[in-house]
């Protein structure tokens, strides 16, 4: 007799709340496919997005947060200072998620600093980096994660070596590390799981995928792995990519084999997936800081400014 | 004005004696690291007590130790307390410069020196007392590790005796720079000071005219530091997030704030500080951060000199466009690039005023003394939450990093003020909002906080093309539409910012404008010239950028104004001329001094008496 | 102007027929990323091809796929290549604004749509064509991949039918656009036009009076984007180390860097590089390279925009006050911040002629044609060392990114110009050197580069103080001595930028100064001002900043000077305010336009007849 | 009958040609220890220093090359970014040996971005890093590579892992990378020797020594440790550093035994010095870059701007 009951989460939400505006990124790129894994995990877990703040650099990848959780504050700040940006605005009120998504160029090339220092601090932050290798939005340079030898549309091929931004994370203080493939489904939506539960950094491969004028329509590349194999999967632009997924013995929870296994399948031009390490130990920069546990954006005036006695006891001092 | 109670024993090269009671300069010269601060402080500090206005100036160099320093105290019972040119008393302690400092002392002056410098063979028409430190020290400090530290502490003792200043005000001033927990280091540099005194006792029949007597002009004053006076001023606005990256001559301000905050921002009950401090691992991440947590509703705030605006720059046109409050202390020091760090100037007034590319314009508030520092600080931060848009606090090194007597500050009377933030409530009766939008008028939307719940409280903020309702856009109206809308509200902070300190004198066909620490030399010109060439000058201290109509009128008043500059270009001036209509900026003459010291009187009056061909 | 052989099967609501033969504008509405490009190019190349003035504007979105895109292509056989506001000839391609598109038309303006969109239900007062796309495409282009693509060639069929573009100078354009390589790609595009041809001539009776003829307008010219141009002038320079980082709109000028380096800068003999192109992490890293080659004797250069502007800020502090050379390219686009990437402005002018912390001064230059772009950036690398300091090049993204008719460059006159470098040889003869000094007079120093094999050849760069032998100090007169050299050496500069263009009407009572892009309106909008206002206007387009007599001499013998501005401050008038004396700021007023798209000659006309009263 | 030689090296230069001006360092401070090293290696190995250009950040460190190497150029450039400026010196002039000398401030807080992407890079430059865990030049705040409960002299601990700048460098691409102690005048001269010899990355433990206003004067500590020995170290300030010297079986050509050698170290809070890693193979940037011999910097016209009838060529094709 009740009309059909829309399907609803734990909060009583549609997945429709945690959707953002239309995607301007082409069809086809693996950030949307991220971006929707994100509505997803977001919704299934039933998270409040009023209590999500989405931080973002510059780049394609960077302005994805406008495309998923649009009851979410946002904020798309300068190229590659993402984490100056998260940092602050965590600072100033402790309550919030914050969930920041970049590329590769805003994370390892003119970010890498502060990426370090990021980890370096533990912000808790949910940190996606949506890398496909190249500066998409300025069509198509290398960026500081591209393959040794991976080669441009032009022909040009990258000589330097990449940087794995799991293994920095992982060996400068992050406390959750995990790295998946745009078109595993559900390795993805597993591991955002994780990381909304508990804050993390994460690296997402992708496909470089950018063309000089046209555009070409792709289909989403889709691919499920079972733990522990490896699949070479093919690329929009033909390249080819083995992913290796950790097997069920692995032990996430030792830094040191962590490294050595990102070391390993290095060696044989494999990329590693899965939840690479967890620590659940490590206070965080805000604890560390030893922060009230209120907002600071919203505390009373009463404690923001200190008492007409506090000043005169140090105007007293300075007599 | 007084007559003297000692007569030199020999009259030196025919100069008049000059009236020396209390209104006369010492420098200390020496070198850094070698604990020569301790001295100085307690022997400005035992002046201070005695009631006559004061004021002490630190030339240091820019390494750690082992370079030659300079301090310099300046009494003053007419109160002025701007640098003095002019040196009369030197305590000659570097053997590295003692030459070069004896021989630009106008005839004269008097010179306390370390005996084995051998100067007085420099000059005859000085007033020498040599001060054999090493001899001195050995008896009051047995550890030798320590005499280099407790050595300096002598010529206070020696100054004392000469110059009349009371010893026990020595001890005081000892005491109060020792505290409690050091009771041991003080008693070491008392008995330091004590020999000093007693030394020049039982050694020297005083020949020079310059002494101390007491006043009654200081008190209730406090002695505070100008970065001090601004960390207390960003405790006291309720300051939550501070992000720094140490550069000097910004580095004791956030320093200053921790130690206070440490104090007095911890809950009481919890234990837990109600703010964060963020040592940045660069200027860009420390603006970005400060921006981040002003756009999340925190009061936020960073401090640096001109190395870092510079970096900042990106991330302050980010403000400016994004409306998003931070207030950045900039505690100018002589540029360009590195240029000399510890030495002031006020050089970042026009290139901060537009910062970053694209058309900007960027609010500034201009204190010019320890109460200022605070009391500016207060409204700053009200202002960058009121008019959403980052706002600069430009101090100088000079202002910073000295010492400054000063009336206590009063405690804020207005209830901190939050802009226009509207909570979950508000939406709740608005139905919704727009971000962008100039709702009443003054260019300032309402926003709201990350955090606050209600389905329409969510908005994304962006650098690129926003719409009133911060969209993303690239359409022509909306981006002229964005960019007026913050003209405009640059307009309306004419009405907002704190006012200017004018002193007309009804009588003046000149006026002088200025900013910040160089009101005292501004000041002391105006009677300079009234004293001196019979000339009355109006002045007016401006507080702020952008301007308001009060300068204009002031301009209009007066038939050639002096605005006076501590840079090379005429910063200040160039501000006013980029605004102002042509028939005023005839009026604007220029008055620049860039040396990097702080600005005396003399220069500016030569070069107005210059100009006006007086 | 001429008789139209087409009349109109209808009469359009009144309109008046307006002289329409290679005198009117086309508007192409598409989606970015659909490969529209190409068909846009051939277009306007076929035009340039038949000897008419053309231009072409691409207005692009900041993304790479799927949004609004305008280009526009204007016949001109009185020369005019700047924008015109007013679309004449529309190509609705993209449903989504097709119908905005539509209706912004002025009364009797054309329109080629796609037939589904059935626009011609909006207006009786337009002309309309429609044609099938997708029905044309499938017969000329088999494989449905390809399609989306080859699609927009048909447009560029029905134009060439429609206003009688000649079909041969199409497969010309067509050849030249893929090259020899691509000879299948160009055979399928060619097809696709001669679909929509062929589909034109069977369908359509013209109705509309546009239409181009055969002209003589174009022999010998060229067509180019300012960005390749800048970097043919970067090559022909002898630039041997570029540094980078991607920004719209500069990222084209190095890639056809890279392209032109390939090809004429490796040795012929071992094929080795006489040159480095290096992409930086990031533009802190892009301009410390460059600064760093320039000292160590490479001509360097980099390109960037506002963002990265703001970024090299500190470093740019540091060339000017170390005397090191680089060349820097602002192509400027809309700011503050991020801004509209895609868009044009001169919005860096005041900010860069200033930038840094302390006192700086920076020269610019302002080509306004892809020729200027050409032979500017070779006397900007010559200035840049024989100045010894970072210069600008500014551009914008109008120029740059757009494709222009120009002139063929001519080969440089003069050979290189290396400025003051001393070699072992020299340094042997003098005896040694002091690399601040200013032995000539005109503010520049010798120096030397690393690696000269001299004992004495050897000096220390910083950007702390620094006296003329190059050595650290903090001294007063050491630093004033050197900020007085630099700004000598400003002023000296003036008499070597290049000289302005001029064009004096001796009955004018008014004159005109604009930089860069604003010269093709400001040129048109004189004409405009002559033959429909009967005013006559002087002229003065800038090529450098700082300024020369000639400035002060052009507002002098003029009543009112309008200083046109593509930003909104009025920032070029804002840099002749900081210098200028009163009475020629008196004379000045401010056209400004800050919409993001390419100035129009009726915009600035307007403004100008409005502030005049006529 | 002739009079005493003075002495010379092979280039007949005295080491007085090596020496810079007067140091306007602390008495004592490990950054005077350095730059003797320096003299002595450069002399002692016949280094032409003018052949030589110095570079450096801002820092205590960062103005001693001043002190040094008096015929070389030299630049001491901006806060953090003397990578870019010794990048783009070494671009314009390949024959240049490149010497870089900074502090773990400079390098590692506001400098480990372009520290990061010089590494990447492989630029041919001796990068010294005198490390001493502080800013010292700003007054002692802590620099990124402070020990974890390292206390400043107000108190304050520091709470955040210390990046470490050898493991950094050796994971992304450094050929040369080695470790000492200011103090240890044998082991540094050896190490810096090599590096002349070859072009390296460096980073020298220090002390910190900073004090607030009166800077005591300390002696030289002076420290000689034999290979495969722990020994443990007191500093000015009384705190202790365990210094473990890599024995003689190390084999410093394999980079993964590198990298866990100073992962064992770390653990074991101990600090590893001697020669980490050595790679002979890795082609530099300059041979990547196709470079030609000649320094760019003094090409003739003829090579740097090409023939009229290059431009016809390329003006006949725009028409
Ligand atoms: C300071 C600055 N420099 C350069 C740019 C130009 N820019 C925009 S996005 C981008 C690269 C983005 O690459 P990545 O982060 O990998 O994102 P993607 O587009 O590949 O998702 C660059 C260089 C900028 N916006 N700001
Ligand atoms: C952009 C900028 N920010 C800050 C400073 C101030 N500053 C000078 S030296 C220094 C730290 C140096 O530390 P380190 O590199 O460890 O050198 P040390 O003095 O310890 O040898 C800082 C922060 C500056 N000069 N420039
Ligand atoms: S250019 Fe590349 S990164 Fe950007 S939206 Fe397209 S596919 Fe994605
Ligand atoms: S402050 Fe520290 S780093 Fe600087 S010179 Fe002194 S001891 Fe060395
Ligand atoms: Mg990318
Ligand atoms: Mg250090």
């Amino acid at each position: 007799m009740t009309p059909q009951a829309k399907k609803v989460n734990r909060l009583g939400l549609e997945v429709l709340n945690y959707r953002g505006s239309k995607t301007t990124l082409c069809a086809g790129c693996g950030h949307n496919a991220i971006s929707e894994r994100i509505v997803e995990c977001f919704y299934e877990l039933g998270v409040d997005p009023m209590g999500v703040a989405k931080f973002s650099g510059i780049g394609c990848s960077s302005k994805s947060p406008a495309y998923f959780l649009g009851l979410s504050h946002g904020f798309n700040g300068v190229h590659g200072r993402m984490p100056a940006i998260a940092t602050g605005a965590l600072l100033a009120n402790r309550t919030l998620m914050g969930l920041g998504v970049t590329g590769d160029g805003d994370t390892a090339s003119i970010g890498i600093g502060q990426f370090m220092h990021l980890v370096r601090r533990n912000m808790p932050l949910i940190y996606i980096i949506e890398d496909n290798g190249v500066y998409g939005l300025t069509k198509g340079q290398f960026s500081a994660t591209a393959d040794v030898g991976s080669k441009l549309k032009t022909g040009a091929p990258n000589d330097l070596p990449p940087f794995d931004c799991c293994a920095l994370a992982l060996k400068w203080g992050a406390t959750f590390v995990a790295r998946s493939f745009s078109g595993d489904k559900k390795q993805l939506q597993a591991i955002i799981k994780t990381a909304i539960a508990r804050g993390a950094y994460m690296k997402e491969h992708e496909e470089p995928l950018q063309e000089l004028d046209f555009v070409p329509f792709f289909e989403d590349i889709s691919v499920e792995i079972p733990e522990g194999e490896v699949r070479e999967i093919e690329m929009h632009d033909g390249s080819r990519l083995r992913l290796r997924k950790l097997d069920r013995y692995y032990d996430p929870t030792d830094r040191l084999s962590a490294l050595s296994a990102l070391e390993e399948a290095e060696k044989n031009h494999e990329v590693l997936t899965g939840v690479l390490y967890v620590n659940t130990a490590k206070p965080t920069f805000l604890e560390v800081l030893n922060m009230a546990e209120e907002p600071l954006a919203t505390l009373p005036e009463s404690k923001l400014r200190p008492s007409p006695a506090a000043l005169n006891e140090i105007m007293e001092e300075l007599r | 004005m007084s007559t003297l109670e000692v007569s030199p024993a020999e009259r030196l090269s025919g100069q008049p004696e000059r009236p020396a009671i209390n209104e006369f300069s010492i420098q200390v010269a020496t070198v850094n690291g070698s604990g020569s601060q301790t001295a100085n402080s307690v022997l400005m500090r035992a002046i201070f007590q005695m009631g006559i206005p004061v004021s002490g100036k630190n030339m240091f160099p820019s390494n750690i130790a082992g370079l030659p320093t300079w301090f310099t105290i300046r009494t003053s019972a007419r109160g002025y307390i701007g640098r003095r040119k002019e040196v009369d008393f030197l305590v000659a302690m570097n053997p590295e410069t003692a030459r070069e400092d004896v021989m630009q002392l106008g005839a004269g002056a008097a010179v306390v020196y370390d005996e084995p410098l051998k100067l007085d063979a420099l000059r005859s028409d000085l007033h020498f007392y040599p001060v054999p430190f090493d001899k001195l020290v050995a008896p009051v400090c047995p550890e030798p590790r320590l005499r280099k530290l407790v050595r300096n502490m002598i010529y206070d003792g020696v100054l004392a005796r000469i110059l009349s200043i009371e010893m026990d005000e020595v001890h005081k001033a000892l005491e109060k720079q020792f505290g409690k927990k050091k009771a041991k280091a003080a008693e070491l540099n008392w008995n330091a000071a004590r020999a000093g005194y007693d030394f020049a006792a039982a050694t020297f029949t005083k020949t020079d005219p310059f002494r101390v007597e007491r006043m009654n002009a200081t008190a209730g004053k406090i002695i505070i530091d100008g970065n001090a006076a601004c960390a207390l001023g960003a405790m006291f606005a309720g300051v939550t997030v501070v992000t720094w990256y140490p550069i000097t001559p910004s580095t004791s301000l956030v320093e200053s704030l921790m130690g206070y905050m440490r104090r007095f921002r911890h809950d009481p009950e919890s234990g837990k500080a109600n703010y964060a401090i963020v040592q940045a691992e660069d200027e860009l991440a420390s603006i970005g951060m400060a921006i981040g947590a002003g756009w999340a509703g925190a009061r936020s705030m960073t401090a640096t000199a001109g190395p870092g605006v510079s970096l900042m720059s990106e991330f302050i046109g980010l403000g400016y466009y994004a409306d998003i409050p931070a207030v950045i202390y900039d505690v100018e020091r002589v540029g360009p690039s590195t240029g000399l760090p510890t030495r002031t100037q006020q050089g970042d007034i026009l290139s901060n005023a537009i910062l970053s590319h694209g058309d900007t314009r960027h609010p500034m508030f201009f204190p010019s003394s320890p109460e200022e520092c605070f009391s500016l600080s207060i409204e700053a931060f009200d202002f960058a939450e009121k008019f959403q848009t980052p706002v600069f606090v430009m101090t100088d090194l000079d202002l910073g990093m000295n010492n400054w007597m000063s009336d206590p500050f009063a405690y804020p009377e207005k209830p901190i003020a939050r802009g226009k933030v509207l909570t979950a409530e508000d939406i709740g009766k608005l139905g919704g909002f727009a971000r962008y939008r100039d709702v009443d008028g003054d260019g300032v939307g309402y926003r709201t906080l990350p955090g606050t719940r209600h389905p329409a409280a969510a908005y994304f903020t962006r650098g690129s093309g926003h719409n009133d309702k911060a969209q993303y856009t690239e359409r022509e109206d909306d981006y002229i539409n964005n960019m007026d809308r913050l003209a405009h509200k640059f307009e309306v902070m004419r009405q907002h910012v704190p006012e200017p300190v004018t002193a007309i004198r009804e009588d003046a066909r000149i006026g002088l404008v200025a900013v910040g620490t160089s009101d005292y030399a501004v000041r002391e010109c105006c009677d300079q010239l009234r004293d001196e060439y019979g000339v009355a000058a109006s002045y007016m201290r401006l507080k702020a950028y952008p301007f308001t109509e009060h300068l204009k009128d002031f301009i209009r008043r007066h038939e050639r104004v002096y605005v006076v500059d501590q840079n090379r270009d005429g910063q200040l001036l160039g501000l006013m001329r980029l605004e102002f209509d042509a028939e005023l900026i005839a009026k604007l003459r220029s008055v620049r001094y860039y040396g990097g010291l702080p600005l005396d009187a003399r220069t500016v009056t030569d070069e107005v008496v210059g100009q006006e061909g007086l």
